[in-house]
């Protein structure tokens, strides 16, 4: 039972992550219509700069800001400079630029910073309070589940309280009527992926220190889970996001406590498959027959 | 489909090209890779990908060393010329590079090739072309097999004699204790494993983790639950400073005894950033200088060459390592003579006999093509390391774990061996 | 019921149902063999999602469909087998092939390229066969899109909006067409002189509801019809 | 008009060329790949062998990608298959060419239940499962470390080449007999009612449903080949190695032959073979510029880079994206 709730604890403090994560993917998703299978390579690009800044300053906060600035900034120039003249006629498209990114992103991080682990310090202390012997949450955990709950109200306030947030919504779902009622669907676009790619940039420093630290490659795993994750939340629902983050990473606690370590990536997949093949036509095929 | 005969010619062509470039390279004598002033030699190494932290260094600090002995006269009047080729600890790539050394390069040995599984992909190519293969950067066993891989010899003391050699120090030290092991999922955890259970019998709880899933947490908590007093680590760097985080962080703080392939304490202290201070009484064992002790010729030597060759790169313990391995090798040159083949090569290893950086003595002779005997038990504190109590020397089978009472060896003079 | 009642193609009180929204309301129809039927009424009536109930893309909550007495469980890669082809409103056309290609993708296994040539030949756009769908104006798009639908010697051919986009010399070449197709039509259209001029039968929908069934006659002097669709009488 | 003269027009439009020439090629092929052994130095027939090996694997990719519109990112792990496949047969039996076989087979297997997951699933989902699917192959190595030995991985016992000829000759020999076969399947395949009906479903499964193409069975079936052509590519590596494990299938590699499928030219088994080609060219091309620059951190990150930028900008030069790579004259009317 102590093992259970250790279990339980260490889920849900890396599933917060994972959610912050499929949020990223989601708010793309909502914006454009597109998967970002470079988001893990952007974040980590935005956590080198910000723990660039840190180690130069000394100050972790200045640090973070850079990374979500950086976030903000890496996403709109990804979106103005290239997405935007990817023909998304075929979802394919926007996906195999997507993975050109990853490669160009991990190539030149690698060359500037080699590709060694850089350490990735925590700004909390992540010893776990004891409660009755068992090890519960630790300060940087409470961290992360502030973070990602104070992202996920300012994300549902936009989405829902303010003009910005709607035109976002009537841009993606029918950019052309948009555009005859005048709202700029390039902008917003672009603010999507801005606001988007910050997110991940933050999901990113809060889950690097608890990993082997900064390496170009240090999402690759974790962008599978975060996948899931968005995708056992319906890829179009902020909430969904959350919850399937949470949802993961219980499962990688649960499986890899009981059943060994090696087998947790397996049950990532069949998750992924159980979840896909629950919807019988995938999400595209069933828009698509309502308008045959 | 016309221009699939096109693409056929214009590799044809490009083919031929390349042709003319490669022949010329070969060695102008009988033994490949070899002229009146030259020798050259070839390694595979991970200079990118996951597995290239801190092992990225080593390569460099052998040529920066190779470099010393080149402006110093080098060996016969030749000087050597090391070829490091990234393979990225892709096994494949590994295939790749290496023929490329040894069938486009013509190199006359590969020397201190990193990583098990990488490296055991290209034994049989190196045997059948009889390249010698010398100082595996590994403490797999496989390197061991002179019947089978004559040209063959490893570096690392093998995981089993290292395992035992930690585990007859948990045995002394914390008798009565609860101990448990963590070791990676392959040859090195598999290996270390059998030697600490040769001394130890049975552990407590054993784990293992995998490369490529960087958490530990359910390790850690099972260790936890299983109330272990001791953590033996068969862990590269990254895991160990993984492992003693997580292990802090669940509240869990059993002593830690680390491999030595696992236990560099500037690696560690840099990965564990601020969390550095749980490094402090860490057991971990080695068989060269540390690199903190300043006052120890070799290091002194070394850090010289490293100044003046390797850029004056981060001296660490992966630096001394590199240096060793240049150090062993150019004594092994020494040995084949001025007339230098492949069969002379191989024989002055088997000869053996070398005094060195090394604490231990190698093994090396026509039975045993094994790496350093033994290792001495290191402690942890204040981010430094240091050594305890005396060297131990034992074999990977069920002989006595015994300290080693040879008295150290000095560098000579110039730093470079002679003849011996 | 006779033997010659069955004959055709039978749609009986069917249902359909998303989330609230009713879109087929007990609607039945019957297209007897050689008959051109046109399905008639504003926007949202329901009338592509008839079509699509007998393509099988959709489901109906209640209802079935005979083919010649039988029951037909439609799927829409099936329809060929059944002898039933159908167009798309819009045009559904394979960008990355030739048109020659689009419209031998429609023809039955082991039919030779002659014969997809001479469809498109019958709908004027043989000498574009080599040329890629995406190149050519609107209109010859959709006569390639007759031509697939043409080429599998469709017993039921089920045309949606075809007439939509065309100009008037367009139609009346289409309106030519079906009434020399010689073989069941199953016309959707808004174009009411077209349906009018090659319509044996109408049925009128109106928000899933059949309201009007009968001669292009009797459809244009029912005041139902006037009222729920025409607006003024015609 | 006659029919007659219909069907010498007919021959006119249709753009492939008599039945005939995929065969003469392959000859045609197969004589230059001898000739190249001959003169080629060892290090060179390895290369040539390498490429013979990738190409296998890209005509297969380029077939489900180019003309059925599916992306896989596994077929890294497809090649696993194959490969530890041939590892384990040859460590019993030690029969080459049964053993290569055998790995195809199994790949198929294996290719079939991907396929089956696969048809039933859109652009991102399919890429994110077979991404999915990528990164599990050190999972199941290491969680049935008992039969595939971890990330150690296995070696493949093989037998030397008969009498004088050189290893990697001998190898060059196997790989592009495997490539030129799958190469010769491939081109007929696609040629008839089979190709047509992949590209039908790629460019609209609705429209072809009505025209009575069968829109999952199809899509399995295009999986299906790709993991066998997959599944040859991976045992011939296995050859090529001496050994397998999971390092030498990293999620890279999966890009790795996407890149080369889509700069060789999306649907075209020209393209698969430039592709190939590159595959092995660049990183030798990227590691001797490396050494020239001396830097140790650019070498393997020069390649990679240069391989992102280039897919990112034939991606964007292409403006109709992977089908106007292939069909230029339908996309610029598109954009204008």
């Amino acid at each position: 039972m102590d093992r259970f709730l250790y279990l339980t604890f260490d889920g849900l403090s890396r599933g917060a992550v994972y959610a912050a994560f499929a949020l990223a993917l989601v708010l793309i998703w909502r914006a454009a219509r597109i998967v970002n299978f470079a988001q893990g390579a952007m974040a980590v690009a935005t956590a080198y700069a910000g723990y660039s800044v840190a180690d130069a300053t000394g100050s972790y906060w200045l640090g973070f800001l850079v990374a979500v600035t950086g976030g903000l900034v890496l996403g709109a120039v990804v979106e103005r400079v290239v997405m935007r003249f990817v023909d998304h006629s075929s979802p394919l498209n926007g996906v195999v630029v997507a993975l050109g990114l990853v490669l160009i992103i991990q190539g030149v991080l690698g060359m500037i910073y080699g590709d060694g682990y850089r350490p990735a310090p925590a700004p909390f202390s992540r010893d776990a309070f004891e409660i009755g012997g068992i090890a519960i949450l630790s300060r940087y955990d409470l961290f992360v589940f502030a973070a990602v709950g104070a992202v996920v109200v300012l994300l549902t306030l936009l989405f829902t309280r303010t003009a910005t947030g709607l035109r976002m919504r009537a841009a993606a779902f029918a950019p052309d009527v948009s555009r005859l009622l005048g709202v700029p669907v390039g902008g917003m676009l672009t603010l999507g992926w801005a606001l988007a790619a910050a997110v991940g940039s933050l999901a990113g420093m809060l889950v690097l220190p608890t990993e082997l630290g900064l390496h170009p490659n240090a999402m690759d795993l974790l962008f599978v889970s975060a996948f899931t994750a968005a995708v056992v939340g319906g890829l179009d629902s902020p909430v969904g996001a959350v919850v399937g983050g949470l949802v993961v990473g219980l499962l990688l606690a649960y499986v890899g406590g009981y059943l060994g370590a090696t087998v947790a990536p397996m049950a990532v997949l069949v998750l992924l498959v159980v979840v896909l093949l629950g919807r019988p036509d995938g999400l595209f095929a069933r828009a698509k027959a309502r308008t045959a | 489909m016309r221009r699939t005969a096109t693409v056929l010619a214009a590799l044809l062509l490009a083919a031929g090209c390349s042709n003319g470039n490669s022949t010329s390279s070969g060695g102008s004598g009988n033994t490949p890779g070899v002229t009146d002033n030259s020798i050259l030699i070839g390694t595979h190494q991970p200079l990118t990908g996951p597995a290239a932290a801190g092992y990225s260094e080593i390569a460099p600090a052998t040529k920066a060393y190779f470099d010393y002995v080149n402006a110093n006269g080098g060996i016969y009047g030749r000087k050597i010329t090391y070829k490091i080729m990234d393979d990225g600890y892709n096994p494949a790539n590994t295939q790749q590079v290496v023929r490329q050394l040894v069938l486009q390069d013509k190199v006359f040995a590969i020397l201190n090739g990193l990583g098990t599984p990488t490296h055991t992909g290209v034994l049989d190519f190196l045997k059948t072309n009889r390249v010698p293969d010398l100082f595996v950067a590994s403490g797999s066993r496989t390197w061991n097999q002179p019947g089978k891989y004559p040209g063959t010899f490893g570096f690392n003391p093998d995981y089993t004699i290292e395992g035992k050699i930690l585990a007859a120090y948990v045995k002394q030290t914390y008798a009565g204790k609860k101990v448990c092991f963590l070791g990676q999922d392959d040859d090195f955890g598999r290996d270390s494993l059998a030697g600490v259970e040769k001394v130890l019998g049975t552990v407590a709880a054993k784990q293992t983790y995998v490369v490529t899933n960087p958490n530990v947490g359910p390790q850690m908590g099972a260790f936890k639950a299983a109330a272990c007093d001791v953590v033996i680590l068969a862990s590269i760097p990254g895991f160990t400073a993984l492992s003693i985080g997580t292990a802090a962080k669940i509240g869990f703080k059993p002593q830690f005894v680390v491999s030595n392939v696992g236990s560099d304490p500037s690696t560690l202290t840099k990965t564990l950033g601020a969390a550095a201070p749980l490094l402090e009484g860490v057991v971990a064992a080695n068989y060269l200088p540390l690199d903190t002790d300043e006052s120890n010729p070799w290091i002194q030597l070394y850090k010289k060459v490293n100044s003046q060759y390797n850029g004056n790169a981060a001296f660490d313990n992966n630096v001394v390592y590199g240096m060793s391995v240049g150090y062993l090798f150019v004594q092994a040159l020494q040995g084949a003579g001025k007339d230098l083949t492949r069969d002379k090569l191989t024989a002055a290893v088997q000869k053996g006999g070398f005094t060195g950086p090394g604490l231990v003595p190698t093994r090396f002779s026509a039975q045993d093509h094994s790496g350093y005997a033994g290792e001495q038990i290191t402690k942890l504190t204040g981010g430094k390391a240091t050594y305890l109590g005396t060297p131990y020397t034992t074999d990977d089978a069920d002989g006595a774990v015994t300290a080693y009472s040879g008295a150290a060896a000095t560098p000579p003079q110039n730093g470079i061996p002679t003849a011996q | 019921m006779s033997t010659r009642d069955e004959q055709g193609l039978y749609i009986h009180h069917t249902t359909v149902r998303f989330g609230g929204l009713l879109a087929l309301d007990d609607v039945s129809l019957r297209v007897p063999p050689g008959r051109v039927v046109g399905i008639i009424g504003p926007n949202g009536a329901g009338k592509t999602t008839l079509f699509n109930v007998i393509c099988g893309f959709v489901v109906p909550q209640a209802g079935a469909i005979t083919l010649d007495g039988r029951p037909l469980r439609p799927r829409p890669d099936h329809l060929y087998r059944h002898g039933i082809a159908r167009t798309l409103q819009g045009v559904g056309q394979f960008g990355g092939m030739t048109v020659l290609e689009n419209v031998q993708v429609g023809q039955r296994r082991r039919a030779r390229p002659e014969e997809a040539y001479a469809a498109l030949e019958r709908c004027g756009v043989a000498e574009h066969a080599g040329e890629y769908p995406g190149s050519l104006p609107y209109a010859k798009r959709k006569r390639v899109e007759l031509a697939r639908a043409l080429v599998a010697r469709p017993r039921i051919l089920l045309l949606d909006e075809p007439a939509g986009g065309l100009d008037a010399a367009e139609i009346g070449w289409l309106a030519e067409l079906i009434r020399s197709a010689r073989t069941t039509v199953l016309l959707v259209e808004h174009h009411m002189d077209l349906v009018m001029s090659v319509c044996d039968e109408i049925l009128v929908l109106d928000f899933g509801k059949p309201i009007a069934l009968g001669t292009p006659g009797e459809i244009r002097s029912d005041p139902k019809v006037a009222e729920a669709y025409l607006g003024a009488p015609a | 008009m006659t029919i007659l003269q219909d069907a010498t027009k007919t021959k006119d439009h249709q753009k492939s060329p008599p039945k005939s020439t995929p065969l003469l090629l392959v000859i045609a092929g197969a004589i230059i790949v001898v000739a190249l052994t001959y003169v080629l130095p060892p290090f060179r027939n390895y290369q040539l062998a390498t490429i013979g090996a990738y190409f296998c694997v890209t005509a297969g990719l380029t077939v489900l990608t180019g003309l059925n519109g599916q992306l896989s990112l596994g077929h890294g792990a497809l090649m696993a298959t194959g490969a530890y496949t041939l590892a384990l047969w040859q460590n019993k039996f030690d029969l080459l060419l049964p053993g290569i076989a055998l790995a195809v087979l199994v790949t198929t297997v294996v290719g079939g239940i991907i396929g089956l997951a696969a048809a039933r699933l859109r652009g991102p989902y399919l890429a994110g499962l077979t991404l999915a699917v990528a990164v599990v192959v050190p999972s199941i190595t290491s969680t049935f470390d008992k039969t595939f030995n971890s990330d150690q991985g296995l070696s493949v016992a093989l037998d030397p080449p008969p009498g004088v000829i050189p290893v990697e000759q001998w190898q060059a020999w196997l790989c592009w007999a495997g490539a030129l076969l799958t190469v010769l399947v491939l081109a007929y395949l696609v040629r008839g009612r089979f190709g047509r009906d992949l590209r039908a479903v790629r460019d609209d499964e609705t429209a072809a449903k009505l025209a009575g193409v069968g829109v999952a069975r199809t899509q399995v079936m295009a999986f299906v080949v790709s993991a066998a052509c997959a599944g040859l590519a991976g045992a011939l590596f296995a050859v090529l190695a001496q050994s397998v494990s999971p390092g030498a299938f990293p999620l890279t590699l999966s890009l790795f032959l996407l890149m080369a499928i889509v700069i060789g030219g999306l649907g075209r088994l020209t393209g698969a073979l430039i592709g190939a080609v590159l595959l092995v060219a660049l990183p030798s091309v990227a590691q001797s510029i490396a050494e020239d620059a001396g830097s140790q951190h650019l070498e393997g990150n020069l390649a990679l880079t240069f391989f992102g930028v280039v897919l990112v900008l034939v991606m964007l030069a292409a403006p109709g994206g992977l089908a106007a790579l292939k069909f230029p004259r339908r996309s610029r009317r598109q954009k204008g």
